[in-house]
């Protein structure tokens, strides 16, 4: 009986590793309960439509008790189709009662039979599909093809408020810049004041504003504002007690020394005194 | 002939200057079509070639006489994917073999897998178990879906939303097949009706199809879906724990 | 093996089965090498090619016939760096290229240059540079040349001579204005926000112009004037080096 079973490991269409020993109940090599009755069926070599499901469930169910018999390790999966088979085969055998509910045996047989052609089916398909010329087994694409080469034209885009937009913030911004430069450029009251203190550190005796100035501040068109600043500032200094100016008449160069300590009024201005 | 070819040779770096005889009247688009076909190792659809072509070609014929011309040749052209695409003939394999880099090796149960999403897509894969009668490996679908021959088209609109399954391009291209409908021993399969008789009625599937949009049962993959969390056996409850 | 490949031709429907029939008598050999040659990935030379081919074959000649064959056709045998391989026939090689337009916004310095020069023209890159305060790159000039919406209009008659730059018919297009004056002038820009209402009242903003004839302190560009030249730096000593 077990040569029997057996005999049909040579008829499995693949995955069977040659060099096995031919005694062994092989349920690894299966694909499940399906496969293994499919296996079995094939062994009745007559086309599955009529095939003997009685025949076939005996077949599995003494396949099943072999492989328990040698303790393998069975799937649930075919334990469950065991039990549904030998369930099948009592029907069979039976008379079909009087009033049945669910389907008939014959049914159950068919549906099953059914099962096992389009298993078939798809394996016989799988087969053909297999040996049709494969990409790169059979036939080859071209092996070193040829690039097509892109050649990329730019559109650029930019709307009309983004060009106002940028327009706009730089002239401001160069405007502001400008703004900045002239501030740099004014001579503050405090800045001529600090300057005047530095000269009438060092001026003793009468000299003229002017010539500091002139050679104190560079730029020739920063002379006004310094002018006007230094001016203010002598004014201020002058007030204070800190120094002296001095000027022959109107637009003549200023004078300016420091103020003696005690010499209030005591030595004649050449010109208009202020005080 | 061999002399005059010697000679150009020898000469010619590039190409000989006149032409056989015998091709002198052949019309410039067939030249155009070779030379755009040739060029690409990837299947070229009509419309991109018309693209290409001067206008008031007629694609059609021109591809046509050029298959025929082709036909005896070591290349030929095919159409595959509904795309056009030369490639080397099919009886010349034997000379081809050491060309052919490492070719995959597909385990039975991963073949028969291919089989049924290809016949049977879209299909999920508790339809796939129901035919094979057997659980599917989450490896056999990775080894699958690395070869780019199968792909999830969506998710059934039944309980548990499970993914479906079916073929690419790429399994056109591979297998030489102008398009699904000539899958081999189709007409048989349908004929017996064993392709169609599976399913419930509600999911009827006479044809399998692999257009991109998807059935009435069919919703769209969901964004997060990655092949990582697609294959993962708890998407789909009822195809239980890979065996 | 060879009935194994029969069979799978067979099966394969995309391949039509009459051939030419002046080909018939075409040598098997020249099918080997044309397979051979198409599927190899880098050109092979004859040695090659004979360690491959069946024995007894005139590989020499089978290549010339080949080359012979193909010459006509748009795919040529070549012999490169004495290999052979298939290319796209010379006269063909426009086929092998696509044309595509890409957008591209322009950058944040070209369009502050644009307006510049659009406000200010016909203006020289010194002139720009001052107005912005920052070097002017060839990069950004290049750039607005190549939109196609800016022109050198002439050199300005002054020492070094540089260029002045104007806007083009194109520019109006772009910027949907019917002509350079609609582009709004100092109260429009106060009015819409983009100047503020505080600025100095020496400040003005030019009426632009964009007439094609030459200012008096213009002169034409030179008969060698090419772009390249035009944007050499040296051209403008005073724009310095491209920052």
């Amino acid at each position: 009986m077990t040569a029997e079973i057996l005999s049909f490991e040579t008829g499995r269409p693949a995955e069977v590793h040659d060099g096995e020993p031919s005694l062994v109940v092989d349920v690894e090599g299966y694909e499940g309960p399906l496969d293994l009755l499919l296996t079995l069926a094939r062994q009745q070599k007559v086309d599955l439509a009529k095939i003997s499901i009685l025949a076939l469930a005996d077949q599995y169910l003494i396949f099943i008790e072999a492989a328990r018999k040698i303790r393998l390790e069975l799937a649930a999966d075919y334990l469950v189709m065991a039990a549904w088979l030998a369930f099948l085969k009592s029907r069979l055998l039976l008379p079909e009662p009087a009033t049945p509910d669910g389907p008939s045996a014959e049914e159950m047989a068919t549906a099953l039979a059914n099962r096992l052609r389009r298993l078939e089916a798809i394996r016989e398909a799988a087969n053909r599909l297999m040996n049709r010329p494969q990409l790169r087994r059979d036939i080859f694409p071209r092996g070193n093809p040829e690039q097509i080469a892109e050649i990329r034209h730019p559109r650029f885009t930019a709307t009309l408020f983004d060009l106002l937009t940028a327009y706009a913030a730089q002239r401001q911004q160069r405007v502001l810049a400008n703004v900045h430069l002239v501030k740099r450029t004014v001579w503050s009251l405090s800045e001529a004041r600090a300057s005047l203190e530095r000269l009438i550190g060092i001026a003793e005796e009468w000299s003229c504003l002017d010539d500091y100035l002139l050679s104190y501040v560079v730029d020739p068109s920063q002379k006004a504002t310094v002018f006007a600043s230094s001016f203010a500032a002598a004014l201020e200094l002058v007030r204070e007690g800190e120094m002296e100016l001095n000027q022959k008449e109107a637009f003549a160069p200023l004078y300016f020394r420091k103020r003696p300590p005690q010499a209030s009024g005591a030595m004649p201005a050449p010109g208009l005194s202020v005080e | 002939m061999a002399s005059l070819a010697e000679k150009r040779m020898d000469d010619a770096e590039d190409r000989p200057v006149e032409a056989g005889t015998e091709v002198a009247a052949r019309p410039e688009e067939l030249r155009l079509l070779e030379a755009l076909l040739f060029a690409s190792d990837e299947p070229i659809d009509q419309a991109a070639l018309a693209k290409r072509m001067p206008d008031g070609v007629d694609i059609k014929a021109a591809l046509a006489q050029l298959q025929a011309e082709y036909a005896p040749r070591g290349v030929n052209l095919v159409r595959v994917a509904n795309k056009w695409t030369f490639r080397t003939a099919g009886d010349l394999s034997w000379l081809m073999t050491r060309e052919s880099t490492e070719t995959r090796r597909l385990s039975r149960a991963a073949i028969e897998v291919l089989a049924i999403i290809a016949y049977h897509q879209p299909v999920t894969r508790a339809e796939i178990e129901e035919i094979r009668g057997v659980i599917t490996s989450k490896g056999t679908l990775d080894v699958l879906l690395e070869t780019g021959w199968i792909r999830p088209r969506g998710r059934r609109k039944t309980p548990g939303r499970p993914l479906t399954f079916g073929t690419t391009e790429a399994f056109l291209s591979q297998f030489s097949l102008e398009a699904l409908g000539d899958l081999p021993g189709l007409e048989e399969l349908r004929g017996t009706g064993l392709l169609d008789s599976r399913l419930p009625s509600a999911f009827s599937v006479p044809t399998p199809s692999d257009d991109t949009t998807l059935r009435d049962d069919e919703d769209p993959l969901d964004d997060g879906d990655t092949l990582e969390l697609l294959l993962a056996p708890a998407a789909e409850p009822e195809g239980g724990g890979g065996g």
